[in-house]
């Protein structure tokens, strides 16, 4: 590992360690059936840290791999390569029923897919009070009860009772991605894994949620991996943003200065597609189609380079590394200019 | 101004659900004159897409029209025969699905469904009208003998829209055609549609639940909210000046990218059951502004301005407040 | 069998909309399960409680009578056997049988569907193959031959015996269907949340998977007990039953051999199968409306005023 | 009597006159014009292979008595009443161990060669070289030693006293022409060989065959003079009862071999031309276990029980419709073997009528009572219908004095095995009878037919070990006619005594005809030949002698 | 094409297990060949010893007493070569390739046409009850054929004997194939009396196999109908009629494709019971005799023929799906 990890460097000690680190996380699959050899690499060589009590928002284009992160942080799927670290111990070692049930209980996961992530069979009460009874010993039936109440009202669902007793089927996907997030409160967990928790909602109670999450990270200290495609949201809430391509970190940094000042070709073109009502439209993106790529079995190179209007020869050959840039900001770019302070850092 | 194309006057639609029906829309109205681009926005379930397929006469039961007209290029479509529908269709008004995914046959190619449209109606085209479409929408033709399943969900919809440009007819009704893709794609995939719509002028209705999409695109827009349109007028107007709280409410629990970053509060509430509305405004339940009339008397569209918009406190005659949001905060 | 297992085609998300609480407003809603429900209830109580139905026989519809052969009339309603026995009265008390045959046999299949086919989509590998192939193999042997050898082989005539059989060649057809939707079921995310939670695999497959499935597998035992109780007939009609039986099967037996049909009875001849038929009926409309619940896309719609859209 | 068949008993010069052509007696040979077809209905449960290799006794029961020919016709319905065949006569050696047949002259195969004593001998000596062929185990068996001819008469030797196998070697061999047989296929593999176009001395040949249907067509080679008189025969294949049943009461088939269900209603109502005649010819019986293995079975105050509470009559009448008359204990088939039929030793025992009191008495005796009931099973074949109905009444009849009886239907490959090896309590069976009491006695009481329980026996299936009884049987085959009635009544003082089996009902020959067209047939009258047309090779009989009235005009 | 050849390994694999199962699961049934011999041999009045059967069965190619994976051996080989043997049932001597072939053609005549007629009426009506859905056909057809489909074989056959077939002037005759008279060949009136001995069990199969394709060929078309590319196609302006068969209904018809093949297995067992009913000499009626007689050579064939009819259609059928469904193809 060279020079590129931003943060503070990773120690042994737990305490002083970040909450959750990965290390080189990969995770390729394997695509076509039967003999097929063929790759899809999902995601490679992620370097990502999430400190206490921090927010941090996870960007990029649709099938860039932010799903696979989350579902890797949460023990979905086992990488192929890499390591995550959960306050200093290596995931992997943890192979006790104990341990796991207490990484489970720290680490909750809320899914993309509100319509397929919700048992239809049960009511929505089962999976909150599911959590709560594996992970809140505790708790007596009763109080389980009134906690999960309590965390169905927190999303804004009322009457909660009457929610709690409803059927997935008869919830819209709005209500049920509150309900996904509910479950994740339950059990006071130290982070959250939210993968696009508010895509369905509309802007109105999409609001609501994300001054939860603030809400939540001041009064009970719990971090979050916000994943989204929602940019704005993302500056809202995030203290950190990190924008993904092609199963790659490209950018990462204090949310306002990547906003501000992005080095990746890529995050600029992203955020010159977000929408805003409030400012005028900008025609940087003609011509490129949002076509994004095919990440089987890829060859050296920067894997952004058939739609970077900057690119040059060297993008064509080496993959490029994230160099810091800026105050705490880094990119993964052969041709981003650092900021006039960063020189001797980015300098290799 | 010149006749509209399309005038919508009353449009009713029911969903009948075996006991109450539901009215997912409600005695709307609506003009769209040739070459404008009108943007419908609304939250999700409140009856935009029924009042797109109602105006397109695509409903299919349990859905019905129970009441209003829709007249295209003067003549009423509700009332029309299924067989003068179909000669109208496609050649004079089209429309884009909100997943390409879904409403692309699977077991044709893309060119098989181009021919099965071409050959449902005598017009004139050339062979190589598809290939000459779909290039416009940034397509290789060879696509054409492509299976939907085989491109990308971007390609999906480029080629579903060039599909309705085959006869360049004079409106494409539009139903949230970007709301599956990544805000890149989605956002090339606007401009595209905005400059074809330009260069061919052809009218535009555009649905999306996503206020922000419609802010640069569209001409004039539309706010609906349970069923019913609650705010109409140009599209700037709208964004300036919110005349509906409704309206006001969505665009203030937009954050930003750029500028300040300012706490932000939502609408409080959820949307409303519209098999059961509720009484008087359908707004007042969840209404920062709401005042004593709000759950008695049915607002109309009151003219505010250059806007128009389903609010009391616009009522001729209103006393009530003069400023809503001080009204809240109050 | 009419090759049709109902639900074979509704699509797996159908599973999904299952409303629980209400179901028996649901089934009371739905005229086809109304329907199928009263006429299930009947053979019940027919089953359950055969001598209430024909009180002057005092229990045994076997005695043999002094008038064979004899048309119905009203001493004998439905006329009497080749034995003077009473055609009515065996009809009645063979309810039972076929009822037992049909539950049974219903059951037993649909758990060996359930167990092979989530078992092959849940291990996977290897293990899916083996079961798949099995599950293929049973599909493709041919089942009526195949029953006649087991049923030769088992010592005919047995109930139990029947009943394994039915088991063993009608299980395959649901298996492959579980297997089906519990492949669609493996990666849905509520399983992952599951695991996610904490929930061990044993915990996710009884009680995350199985209840999930509850519509195909309600599904497929109405279907694997129509099945049944045709085969069954079936079995009995051509003599593989155990003729001195009480049921619908072995009574066609006796007719078609001692010539009902031909000798002018039709009652005796035809009751029996139409017995087999309404039970048949009644399982089949609860199998149509068991669809039309879980999956209210297909529920009949009430004609609309004239302008819809056609 | 009809004429020219003769009432004489076995072993006496036969008469030369060819058995006669109608029941109304007077007409005779060639006396009737040629034409005509009839149509057999009789089940025989499979399509038509189209193989006609006399042989084979899976298929010959569309070639014997039709293509071909037996030495002599032994008519069981008339005591072992003899018509010269192929042989004119036939005479026995003082101790009836060898017997020389006189050779008819004049006779030609169907396709016009001579037939001649060498293709007597060519067939028997067939017969020793492919044992496959010896149905009737004659070779090894019945000792035969040699078949020789000289001129044209044919001698078989034997060991012993053989004329019990009279009815075997004389009526049941079928003579196959030497000039077919000893070549090609034919020769090397007789057994299996198809025999497509079987070559025969009968009266008819085969027209053509499909799995559906054989067509018969007249042999204008016939030896008989004028016969047959028939120009067709057509066979259908009926797989199942009511379809054959349903053809012969609309009178599209003339002649069955069926047991129809509610006949008189069903077949003789529906015209007057539909005639039907049930000679009796075996019994049907319940064979009790004798082994001692079996508690029940073989204690004799249970097998007297049963044989007591049985209501015959009602059996017949309800379980049979009347069709199979009621057996007798004595184990005589009446009214056919009337002669042999000792009526006051039956009347002496008291089984002449059912006692109910008596079996109860009998059963107490053994140590039962309503407290330690008598329970029995009995196991029968699937699908004999008939037998089902008759032991539902049996089944009523014997709960009425105590005894518990279930019924077990087996498919027949189960039902055989448990018979054959003795694994059964009660077993309701019947066999093949023959031109006397003898043949059918015989196979069910002798020694040497039984077989230690879980070995398969032959015959003897209760397993009945009497060496006096065996004694008697010996002696029977050397006797002379006289003796033979005595033997027989002996043998059925012990079906009395120890009741090694208790008959219910008396087999029958399933027999309809119809003479709206067709005449000529067998009747109660005139019972010239067993008349189903399951029964070879008597079906050659009545074959020859049918005739159509509507060729007459 | 990998999807191609791992179909076709499948096939292979499978038929041999099916075919060692059917070599075994008669041979465990009750009774030999040799019983089986003796006991029609006895009925004949003939006496024959155990030896002499075995000699008998052996010049017809059945050797009791040999080892029995010797046999398994022999019968793999014999069954890929079309060695089939000759019967040693009820049939004795007959070549088992003669009795198939006799009753082979009007099984498939019968069965077969009356099959896929049933699969093609019931798409069709299907297609269109579905189609017009809440309509006149739709609220009629689907609750009779509901009925219908309930019933037993060869109850309705029995029910068609008693209505057309007896009585004082039946309309239709009630059994065989075709008249007895006639010889078989191509003349107007053996072909009209075929047509005529098939009407009542065509009937039969129609009727009582019709309605599940009908039902659930509705339903599948109901579920294509709310997909949106058929509303797209109304929105196209093509007309109803194409819509109906070249959107929804070829659509829908691909689910019920494979369910044809997969319950061919079934429609077989079943008209088992038809054949015997009417008396129609087809494989149905020969597979039940060859059981009951024990008859391994014919069974054997009989089982290797129904094994590959249903997975050869399995295997057709996932090719038609393959070329129908662009989807499938790209998958392997
Ligand atoms: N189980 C899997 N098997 C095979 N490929 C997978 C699997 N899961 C994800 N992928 C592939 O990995 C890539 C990354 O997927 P991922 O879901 O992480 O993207 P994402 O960034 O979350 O996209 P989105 O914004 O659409 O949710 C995609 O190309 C996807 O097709
Ligand atoms: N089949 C149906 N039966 C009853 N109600 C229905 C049915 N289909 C739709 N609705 C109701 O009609 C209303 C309008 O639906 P519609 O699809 O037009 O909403 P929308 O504005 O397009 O929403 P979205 O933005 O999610 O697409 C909703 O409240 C919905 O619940
Ligand atoms: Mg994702
Ligand atoms: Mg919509
Ligand atoms: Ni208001």
């Amino acid at each position: 590992m060279t020079s590129v990890n931003v943060d503070q460097l990773s120690s042994t000690d737990s305490d002083s360690a970040p909450l959750l680190e990965t290390k080189k996380l990969t995770r390729h699959f394997r695509v076509g059936r039967g003999l097929s050899r063929k790759m899809l690499h999902a995601v490679d060589d992620v370097d990502l840290t999430i400190g206490r009590q921090e927010i941090v928002a996870l960007a990029g284009e649709s099938g860039s791999g932010k799903s696979t992160i989350a579902r890797l942080l949460a023990g979905v799927y086992k990488p192929t390569d890499g390591e995550i670290y959960y306050q200093g111990q290596a995931l992997s070692s943890m192979r006790s029923r104990r341990d796991q049930l207490a990484y489970r209980s720290d680490v909750p996961m809320v899914f993309q897919d509100p319509f397929s992530s919700l048992n239809p069979a049960f009511r929505v009460s089962h999976g909150i009070l599911r959590s709560l009874k594996l992970h809140r010993t505790d708790l007596t039936r009763s109080q389980r009860y009134d906690e999960a109440e309590r965390v169905v009202e927190a999303v804004g669902l009322a009457p909660a009772g009457e929610i709690m007793h409803r059927y997935p089927y008869e919830l819209s996907g709005g209500q049920r991605q509150r309900i996904g997030f509910a479950q994740a409160l339950a059990h006071k967990p130290k982070l959250i894994l939210a993968d696009e928790p508010v895509s369905m909602l509309d802007v109105s109670i999409r609001i609501g949620l994300l001054n939860l999450m603030a809400e939540l990270r001041r009064s009970e200290g719990v971090s979050f991996l916000y994943i989204t495609h929602d940019i704005a949201s993302a500056r809202y809430v995030a203290d950190r943003l990190v924008i993904m391509y092609a199963g790659h970190i490209v950018e990462s940094g204090p949310t306002e200065s990547v906003l501000a000042n992005p080095k990746h070709p890529y995050t600029d073109l992203l955020l010159g597609a977000v929408p805003d009502p409030r400012a005028p439209l900008t025609a940087a993106v003609e011509g490129d189609t949002g076509e994004p790529p095919k990440v089987i079995d890829p060859t050296p190179g920067c894997r952004f380079r058939w739609r970077c209007p900057l690119v040059v020869d060297e993008c064509h050959h080496i993959t490029p590394t994230r160099r810091r840039l800026g105050d705490n900001h880094d990119a993964a770019c052969h041709v981003a200019q650092p900021d006039p302070g960063e020189e001797n850092l980015a300098a290799r | 101004m010149p006749k509209p194309i399309l005038e919508v006057r009353d449009l009713t639609v029911e969903y009948d659900t075996g006991d109450r029906p539901v009215v997912a829309v409600d005695a709307v109205d609506l003009d769209v004159h040739a070459g404008e681009f009108v943007g419908v926005v609304g939250e999700s379930g409140c009856g935009k897409s029924t009042l797109l397929f109602a105006i397109a006469q695509l409903l299919s039961s349990p859905a019905a029209i129970t009441g209003g007209s829709v007249r295209f290029q003067g003549q009423n479509l509700v009332a029309m025969s299924e067989t003068k529908l179909a000669a109208l269709r496609w050649r004079d008004f089209s429309v884009v699905m909100q997943s390409a995914m879904n409403a692309l046959n699977p077991v044709k190619s893309i060119g098989g469904q181009f021919k099965d449209a071409i050959m449902a109606h005598d017009e004139p085209v050339t062979d190589d009208r598809p290939a000459e479409v779909l290039r416009l929408v940034g397509i290789d033709p060879i696509h054409l003998k492509s299976y939907p399943h085989q491109l990308s969900g971007g390609m999906r919809q480029r080629a579903m829209i060039a599909m309705a440009l085959l006869f360049t007819p004079d409106l494409i009704i539009m139903d949230e055609p970007t709301s599956a893709l990544d805000v890149v794609a989605q956002r090339s995939l606007m401009v595209q549609i905005k400059d074809l719509q330009q260069k061919l002028g052809f009218a535009v209705v555009f649905v999306t639940h996503d206020m922000s999409l419609v802010s640069h695109f569209s001409d004039r827009l539309v706010v609906m909210y349970a069923g019913q349109v609650v705010e109409l007028g140009a599209t700037r107007a709208v964004f300036d000046n919110p005349a509906h709280p409704y309206s006001k409410g969505l665009l203030d629990a937009f954050p930003s990218i750029r500028g300040p970053k300012v706490p932000l509060t939502g609408i409080p509430g959820s949307p409303p059951n519209l098999a059961h509305p509720p009484s008087g405004c359908r707004f007042h339940p969840r209404c920062p502004v709401a005042f004593e009339d709000c759950p008695k008397i049915e607002p109309e569209l009151y003219q505010v301005g250059s806007v128009q918009a389903r609010c009391l406190l616009h009522a001729p005659g209103q006393t009530h407040a003069a400023d809503p949001i001080r009204e809240a905060t109050s | 069998m009419s090759a049709v297992v109902a639900g074979a085609s509704a699509p797996v998300s159908s599973a999904a909309r299952r409303p629980r609480g209400g179901l028996l407003r649901a089934i009371l809603g739905n005229r086809k399960a109304v329907a199928g429900a009263s006429l299930l209830l009947l053979f019940i109580l027919l089953a359950a409680f055969p001598h209430l139905f024909v009180p002057w026989l005092h229990g045994d519809p076997r005695a043999i009578g002094d008038v064979p052969l004899e048309g119905p009339s009203g001493k004998h309603w439905l006329g009497t056997t080749g034995l003077g026995q009473d055609v009515y009265a065996e009809l009645i008390y063979s309810t039972r049988e076929s009822l037992l045959i049909a539950v049974g046999a219903g059951a037993g299949a649909t758990i060996l569907s359930v167990l092979i086919g989530v078992s092959a989509a849940y291990l996977g590998g290897l293990a899916d193959d083996g079961l798949s192939m099995l599950t293929d193999i049973f599909l493709v042997l041919p089942t009526f031959p195949l029953i006649i050898v087991l049923a030769t082989y088992a010592g005919k005539g047995n109930l139990t015996v029947i009943i394994i059989v039915l088991i063993l060649t009608g299980w395959s057809y649901g298996a492959r269907q579980m297997r089906a939707q519990a492949m669609s079921l493996r990666n849905r995310d509520f399983l992952e949340s599951a695991r996610v939670r904490g929930e061990r695999r044993s915990y996710i497959i009884v009680v995350e998977v199985l209840p999930t499935m509850l519509s195909l597998i309600v599904a497929n035992f109405l279907g694997a007990a129509l099945y049944s109780v045709l085969t069954a007939a079936g079995l009995q009609f051509l003599g593989l039953g155990d003729p001195n039986s009480l049921s619908w099967g072995t009574m066609l037996y006796w007719a078609q051999n001692q010539g009902a049909l031909v000798n002018g009875l039709p009652a005796w001849a035809l009751s029996p199968g139409l017995a087999v038929a309404l039970l048949g009926v009644s399982f089949a409309l609860l199998n149509y409306a068991f669809d039309e619940i879980s999956n209210p896309a297909l529920r009949p719609v009430r004609r609309r005023r004239a302008k819809a859209n056609s | 009597a009809g004429c020219g068949g003769g009432d004489k008993p076995i072993g006496n010069a036969a008469s030369s006159t060819p058995p006669a052509s109608t029941s109304t007696g007077g007409a005779g040979s060639g006396a009737y014009k040629k034409g005509g077809t009839v149509t057999i209905a009789n089940v025989g449960g499979q399509t038509w292979p189209c193989q006609f290799n006399p042989f084979n006794p899976s298929v010959n029961q569309a070639s014997n008595g039709f293509v071909y020919e037996p030495l002599t016709f032994v008519n069981v319905l008339k005591n072992g009443a003899t018509t010269p065949m192929l042989a004119t006569a036939f005479t026995w050696s003082a101790n009836k161990d060898s017997i020389t047949f006189t050779i008819r002259d004049g006779v030609k195969w169907s396709d016009g060669q001579p037939f001649s004593a060498d293709d007597v001998v060519y067939t028997f000596n067939l017969m020793k070289q492919q044992p496959a062929l010896d149905l009737y185990s004659l070779w090894t068996g019945a000792g035969l030693t040699s078949v020789a001819a000289s001129g044209n008469k044919v001698t078989l030797k034997f060991k012993a006293p053989a004329e019990p196998y009279f009815f075997n070697f004389a009526n049941q061999v079928m003579i196959v022409p030497k000039h077919i047989w000893s070549t090609g296929e034919a020769a090397s593999k007789p057994a299996t060989w198809a025999n497509a176009k079987p070559i025969g001395t009968g009266p008819f040949t085969i027209g053509s065959c499909s799995a559906n249907n054989i067509e018969y067509l007249a042999n204008g080679n016939y030896w008989q003079p004028g016969k047959p008189y028939l120009a067709k025969v057509e066979y259908p294949a009926y797989l199942d009862n009511n379809p054959a049943n349903l053809d012969l009461a609309s009178g599209k088939a003339q002649w069955g071999g069926q047991y129809i269900p509610n006949i008189d209603k069903f077949y003789k109502a529906k015209s007057p031309e539909n005639n039907y005649w049930f000679p009796p010819t075996a019994n049907v019986a319940i064979v009790p276990n004798l082994d001692p293995s079996h508690k029940a079975s073989s204690k004799l105050a249970v097998r007297q029980a049963i044989a007591y509470a049985l209501d015959r009559e009602q059996i017949s009448k309800i379980g049979e419709s009347g069709y199979q008359p009621a057996a007798n204990q004595t184990g005589v088939v009446t009214p056919t073997f009337d002669k042999y039929f000792d009526k006051d030793a039956l009347t002496a025992a008291g089984y002449d009528k059912p006692n109910q009191d008596k079996a109860k008495q009998l059963l107490q005796s053994a140590g039962y009572s309503s407290s330690n009931p008598l329970k029995l099973s009995v196991i029968t074949v699937t699908g004999y219908t008939d037998w089902d109905a008759s032991l539902a009444v049996v089944k009523q009849q014997l709960a009425a004095v105590g005894i518990e009886l279930t019924v077990q239907d087996l498919q027949q490959q189960s039902f055989n095995q448990k018979l054959y090896t003795g694994d059964f309590d009660l077993a309701y069976y019947s066999q093949p009878g023959g031109p006397t009491p003898y043949y059918e006695l015989r196979q069910l009481l002798y020694s040497k037919n039984s077989a230690p329980i879980g070995k398969q026996a032959s015959s003897n299936y209760e397993r009945y070990l009497n060496p006096e009884v065996d004694k008697l049987f010996d002696q029977y085959a050397s006797a002379d006619p006289d003796t033979q009635v005595k033997l027989i009544k002996q043998i059925s003082g012990y079906m009395i005594k120890d009741v090694p089996l208790i008959p219910t009902t008396e087999s029958v020959d399933w027999y309809q005809y119809n003479t709206k067209d067709i005449d000529g047939w067998p009747t109660q009258d005139n019972p010239y030949a067993q008349p189903a047309p399951y029964n070879i090779p008597d079906v050659g009989q009545v074959l020859a002698n049918l005739y159509s009235k509507s060729a007459q005009k | 094409m990998r999807y191609l050849i791992r179909r076709l390994g499948f096939f292979a694999l499978t038929l041999w297990a099916a075919m060692t199962l059917n070599f075994f699961i008669p041979r465990m049934m009750p009774g030999s060949p040799e019983q089986a011999l003796r006991d029609r041999f006895s009925k004949g009045g003939s006496v024959v010893t155990p030896e002499q059967l075995r000699t008998v069965l052996a010049e017809f190619g059945f050797d009791p007493g040999k080892n029995l994976m010797l046999q398994y051996v022999e019968y793999l080989k014999s069954m890929v070569t079309a060695h089939w043997g000759v019967s040693i049932g009820s049939s004795l001597g007959v070549p088992v390739t003669q009795l198939i072939g006799d009753a082979l053609p009007w099984t498939l005549g019968l069965v077969g046409i009356s099959t896929v007629l049933a699969f093609a009426l019931g798409t069709l009506i299907g297609t269109i009850a579905g189609w017009r859905r809440g309509g006149l056909i739709d609220g009629i057809v689907p609750p009779v054929f509901i009925v219908t489909s309930a019933l037993p074989y060869f109850w309705v056959a029995l029910l068609l004997i008693s209505l057309f077939a007896i009585g004082n002037n039946p309309v239709l005759p009630n059994d065989f194939n075709y008249d007895q008279g006639l010889s078989p060949g191509f003349n107007g009136e053996f072909i009209g009396s075929v047509i005529k001995h098939g009407i009542l069990p065509a009937a039969t199969i129609l009727i009582t196999a019709v309605g599940g394709w009908i039902l659930t060929m509705r339903n599948n078309m109901v579920t294509t109908l709310a997909e949106d590319y058929v509303r797209m196609a109304r929105a196209k302006g093509i007309p109803n009629r194409k819509i109906m068969f070249g959107y929804a209904g070829r659509n829908a018809f691909l689910p019920n494709l494979s369910g044809f093949a997969m319950s061919l297995g079934f429609v077989i067992s079943g008209t088992i019971l038809v054949e015997y009913v009417f008396n129609y000499p087809g494989l149905g009626y020969m597979f039940y005799n060859a059981t009951v007689s024990t008859d391994y050579p014919l069974l054997q064939a009989l089982f290797l023929l129904v094994t590959l009819a249903v997975l050869i259609c399995v295997l057709l059928c996932d090719f038609a799906v393959f070329l129908l469904d662009p989807r499938a193809r790209t998958k392997g």
